[in-house]
């Protein structure tokens, strides 16, 4: 990646739901509107489909932050996936925070396939928020050793 | 190999990729460094831990005959992690090798005798080294009969081979699938391979015996045998039970007191007798 | 009362209203207690309760190369009561299926502490007096104060508490096995396609294997600190356990093993969830 | 006259074999239970317990050891396998330790030879303390040795009146590390040994045979119901050596790891097609009896239990390996041994099928 500064550019992987974010982020795109390209989407059916490993994972390849993103709650083209996946998050977060991730390198959110506003300004304003952070050197030490 | 460390593979490049059935292949692997390549050897009966980096390592049996070396040879069906990276692996890539371990079938002993193979499903691949190393040396030995059975006739290995043995006059092939494992073309034998072998009753005076299959198939070929009359020193077997270092050290795949690895994988039945029935 | 948990034993045998009774026996000293099988009426008096009887013996309930198909009767301190409400309510067996002789001590692992039946006898009672035994008391207040502790430091410090604590994991998974809610046939460390968890007892895979342990026990955890008992390198497993329960009850209001017949809370749902944190 | 090592120069032993850039290894109390560790000053010596909880093993076979590192390229894979074991002290195991690994070298040295076992021994000075007490787990003497045997130290340290060791030079290793490090010893007359004998538990000449000739008995159906099937006992064993290898890494390159593995686990034997050789956790307990008392000492002349009762410890429900082979010791003199010869040992009439004869 190109940068004119030296400036840090953290990884942020985004798990988002099909029907919704990603319908969103897709939208963003078509709308050009502008967004920062720190997010590597992955796109999984349900925001209930994410496995709290996947979010693991994705720190033992070196994100520097995770995002979840899926429907509105009400709006899940499965009905109820996204509020099991709430509760699911509830608990890992803070087990998460327990067990020495920084909650700020954990975000969540609900973005529908109409928000592609929503969509590109919550990902300026989490990148720049990771951004500030500096990379998550920390989780690296574990990976490595 | 010319490492101190025993845990060390050779590097070994896919040659050739042929599917035996849906989910079995084979792969023929060449030394990636001619000395590698100068140095080893092997005998029938022998096996090897082959290897993926980074998925990690898988005992099989060397499937091709001594008599043709110049590469090895494995067949596999895909269960596992590594098998599954074994079956992504394309003709030119690297993989791992360490071996050959274990004993072997003593094929010389047998000279002038004849043999009967009885194999089922996906252990006609140790069975394949040793028979080619008999119709390699044809002369040797008076009649050579292979029974090999599978669930289905899909999964029926070595298609092509099977068709040459079977028109071949200097040997029987007596090939079976499980009731309901047929297709409608199918001419060979209906029913288990322990059923299919009582029922062709091959003569036991002067012949050896060496079974291959599941240890469920072990368990009702061995009392046939006895039925047909065959001494249990005259019948041969290789065991395959979960393995990891093939060096008698990491100490899973002992049946009672006997490290398969080490002092197998080819027993008699004599010797299995003596195993307690933990296999 | 001893004597009252004998006879009760005897009877559930004797009238082989039971095929085995799980109990506490004796060790060589009353500290040393040890799970204890009891198949025949007159063999009750092997069966021992004091204050050290720590041992969950819900853990045998889906130990499936034992359990005999008839019902158990299982000596069930409060712990054991609320193992068996969520294996219940998990569907793991029938609520009928396992007879519970009710036993508490009013201080677990204290010289003399006083000990008594319960009176219910069914599991719903059981729950309802365990629960009344409860109410107001936080039997694991030192955990407790451990947890704040730990929310008071930055996350970098708890991160390299927990890289200390689990530097010392040797994954023998004695917290696993001790443990009443790990039954799954295959635990996801053995899932190896794709390897969730590394297997090497590494940093890594020391960090997620805990981690992810102490997830998978939200609320189903019943606190009954067997895990952190039965690890032998001593790391405080049982902070996590309390770490995750405390947020389960805050956040959904709802403690594991008390009420069998409502729906586990990871696996319901209400529409009026907390979802501060989501943007 | 003898060589003497005084209880307060200790800590100058360690300190000098630091200066000599050895890493020193020892006992320490690290959250509420001592361990052998890598000590980082000479404080941190902790001989308080009797026995550490972990067994000196890790130290030459350790949970996860690289064998291998592997860098992916595109088609091609280039394994680098350095290996340079750090030069060690080891300091504070008890006379079991040292013994154990003599009984390792065997099953390591067999035939194919293990280089990271070895090189971690050449580079390893195994300084042992002979037992001034014992405890209801220990039962050393039990398998035909004793808490000051010599076997597999380098230096033996026996506890003596007069708050010394009295120095035993095992091996010349011990002598040259003697040597290196002189000024903390004296010559001197000992004091009288303080050594601890626990007392002999079972007749270990009569378990043998009886484990050899009862594959089947009631005893497996019966005594180890309450096993957790965890692998506690098999990784805090000084002698249990079983291994699994597995490699770790990502998309670039990674590791080809020798991991501890255990015979108590159930997956450790299960086949690709779901047959299972050993399918009741009794089935896996009998295997670790037997592998202990007679496969390996069949094989290597030794048996692969040392008596440290760590394995009985540290074990959650307290199923004790000693209390077996005392009850195995008892049935053994109950029904002595058929005379030799009347019928070859475990000769299978009928071809069986392996099942679970568990079950209550």
């Amino acid at each position: 990646m190109e940068t004119t500064t030296a400036e840090f550019e953290p990884k942020i992987i985004a798990f988002l739901c099909n029907w919704c974010t990603y319908a969103g982020a897709d939208l963003a795109g078509t709308s050009r509107l502008k967004y920062p390209a720190n997010i590597r989407a992955i796109r999984l059916t349900c925001t209930g489909r994410i496995e709290p490993m996947f979010l693991l994972k994705a720190f033992q390849e070196g994100a520097d932050a995770v995002l979840v993103s899926g429907c509105h709650p009400g709006d899940c083209h499965y009905t109820s996936g996204n509020y099991h996946a709430r509760r699911r998050w509830t608990v890992f977060r803070k087990l998460l925070e327990f067990s020495g991730i920084d909650p700020r390198r954990v975000l969540f959110s609900w973005v529908s396939a109409a928000e592609g506003r929503k969509w590109s300004e919550l990902v300026a304003e989490i990148t720049a928020q990771v951004r500030a952070l500096g990379p998550f050197t920390s989780f690296e030490r574990i990976v490595k050793a | 190999m010319a490492s101190d460390n025993i845990y060390l593979p050779y590097l070994m490049k896919v040659d050739g990729v042929r599917d035996e059935t849906r989910d079995v292949r084979t792969l023929r692997l060449k030394f990636a460094r001619d000395e590698d390549a100068a140095q080893f050897s092997f005998k029938a009966g022998q096996f090897g831990e082959y290897s993926v980096f980074g998925a990690g390592e898988c005992t099989f049996c060397i499937a091709n005959s001594p008599t043709r070396a110049g590469c090895v040879e494995c067949t596999f069906r895909k269960a596992g992690r590594v098998t599954k990276a074994l079956r992504d692996l394309e003709v030119g890539d690297t993989m791992g090798f360490r071996g050959p371990y274990g004993n072997v079938f003593p094929i010389e002993s047998w000279y002038g005798k004849s043999v009967l193979f009885i194999a089922g499903g996906i252990a006609l691949p140790p069975m394949r080294c040793v028979i080619w190393n008999c119709l390699d040396l044809r002369d040797k030995f008076k009649d050579i009969t292979v029974v090999y059975g599978a669930r289905t006739v899909g999964d029926l290995v070595y298609k092509d081979e099977l068709k040459e043995w079977s028109e071949r006059a200097d040997m029987t092939l007596i090939q079976t699938v499980d009731p309901g494992g047929e297709t409608p073309d199918w001419n060979g034998r209906i029913g288990f391979v322990p059923t299919v072998l009582e029922k062709a009753a091959p003569a036991s005076a002067g012949t050896i015996a060496i079974v291959c299959g599941p240890p469920i198939m072990l368990k009702f070929t061995f009392p046939v045998l006895d039925r047909l009359g065959f001494p249990r020193a005259s019948v041969y077997t290789t065991m395959e039970n979960r393995m990891k270092c093939g060096l008698g050290k990491c100490g899973r795949c002992n049946v009672g007191g006997v490290y398969i690895c080490k002092e197998g994988p080819v027993f008699t039945a004599e010797q299995v007798a003596r195993m307690p029935a933990e296999y | 009362m001893i004597e009252q948990l004998r006879q009760r034993a005897r009877e559930l045998l004797g009238e082989g209203k039971v095929a085995l009774v799980i109990g506490h026996g004796r060790g060589s000293s009353p500290q040393a207690t040890f799970p204890v099988f009891i198949t025949k009426a007159d063999a009750v008096d092997r069966l021992v309760f004091n204050p050290f009887c720590r041992n969950n013996l819900a853990v045998y309930l889906t130990r499936k190369d034992i359990m005999p198909k008839g019902a158990v009767g299982l000596v069930a301190r409060p712990e054991e009561v609320r193992s068996v409400a969520v294996l219940v309510q998990e569907q793991q067996f029938d609520a009928d299926r396992v007879v519970l002789i009710g036993v508490a001590c009013a201080e677990p692992g204290k010289e003399g502490a006083a000990c008594e039946m319960l009176k219910g006898r069914t599991l719903k009672e059981l729950e309802a007096e365990v629960a009344e035994r409860l109410k107001g008391r936080d039997p694991a207040q030192d955990v407790a104060a451990r947890v704040k502790e730990l929310e008071a430091m930055t996350p970098e410090q708890r991160l390299a508490f927990w890289e200390k604590e689990f530097s010392r994991c040797i994954r023998c998974y004695a917290c696993r096995q001790a443990c009443p809610m790990c039954y799954c046939e295959r635990c996801i460390v053995e899932k190896n396609q794709p390897q969730w968890i590394p297997s090497s007892a590494r940093p890594l895979g020391n960090y997620f294997w805990n981690v992810i342990r102490a997830f998978h026990l939200a609320g189903r955890c019943i606190g009954c600190g067997a895990c952190a008992r039965a690890c032998p390198m001593g790391i405080p497993l049982d902070l996590l356990n309390a770490k995750v329960a405390r947020e389960v009850k805050e956040s959904f209001a709802y403690e594991a093993g008390f009420d069998h017949e409502v729906p586990p809370p990871m696996a319901s749902f209400r529409t009026d969830d907390e979802q501060e944190f989501i943007k | 006259m003898a060589m003497l090592l005084a209880r307060k120069n200790l800590h100058a032993l360690l300190r000098g074999a630091m200066e000599k850039k050895y890493r020193v290894v020892g006992p320490t109390r690290t959250a509420g239970i001592v361990l052998f560790a890598e000590l980082s000053d000479p404080g941190a010596l902790c001989l308080d317990e009797l026995n550490t909880q972990n067994s000196i093993k890790e130290f030459f076979f350790p949970k996860s050891e690289t064998l291998l590192t592997y860098t992916l390229g595109k088609k091609d894979v280039a394994i680098a396998d350095d290996f340079a074991p750090p030069r060690t002290v080891l300091i504070g195991g008890r006379a079991c330790d040292a013994r154990s690994l003599v009984a390792l070298d065997r099953l390591f040295g067999w035939d194919y030879k293990d280089k990271f076992y070895f090189k971690r021994r050449e580079a390893t000075c195994v300084i042992t303390l002979a037992c001034d007490r014992f405890d209801e787990a220990c039962f050393c003497t039990s398998l035909g040795f004793g808490p000051r045997a010599t076997e597999g130290s380098d230096i033996l340290l026996v506890p003596a009146e007069g708050d010394a060791y009295i120095v035993e030079a095992v091996t010349d290793k011990g002598r040259a590390l003697i040597a290196e490090l002189e000024d903390v010893f004296t010559e001197g007359t000992p004091g009288a040994e303080k050594v601890a004998y626990p007392e002999k538990k079972f007749d270990l000449a009569a378990v043998k045979p009886w484990l050899e000739r009862n594959f089947d008995h009631p005893i497996w159906k019966e005594e180890f119901l309450s096993c957790l099937g965890c692998g506690t006992c098999t990784y805090q064993c000084p002698m249990c050596h079983c291994f699994d290898i597995v490699d770790e890494g990502d998309i670039h390159g990674g590791a080809r790891c020798k991991n501890w593995d255990s015979c108590q686990f159930a997956l450790f034997t299960l086949h690709t097609s779901g047959h299972n050789p050993r399918p009741a956790q009794a089935s896996r307990w009998r295997q670790r009896l037997r592998h202990k008392f007679v496969y390996y000492a069949d094989k290597f002349g030794t048996e692969a239990c040392v008596g440290c009762g760590r394995c009985i410890r540290n074990c959650p429900v307290r199923l004790s390996i000693l209390d077996k082979l005392v009850l195995i010791g008892r049935e053994a003199a109950a029904a002595p041994a058929p005379p030799a010869g009347a019928q070859p040992r475990g000769v299978t009439k009928r071809w069986r099928a392996t099942t679970s004869i568990f079950r209550i």
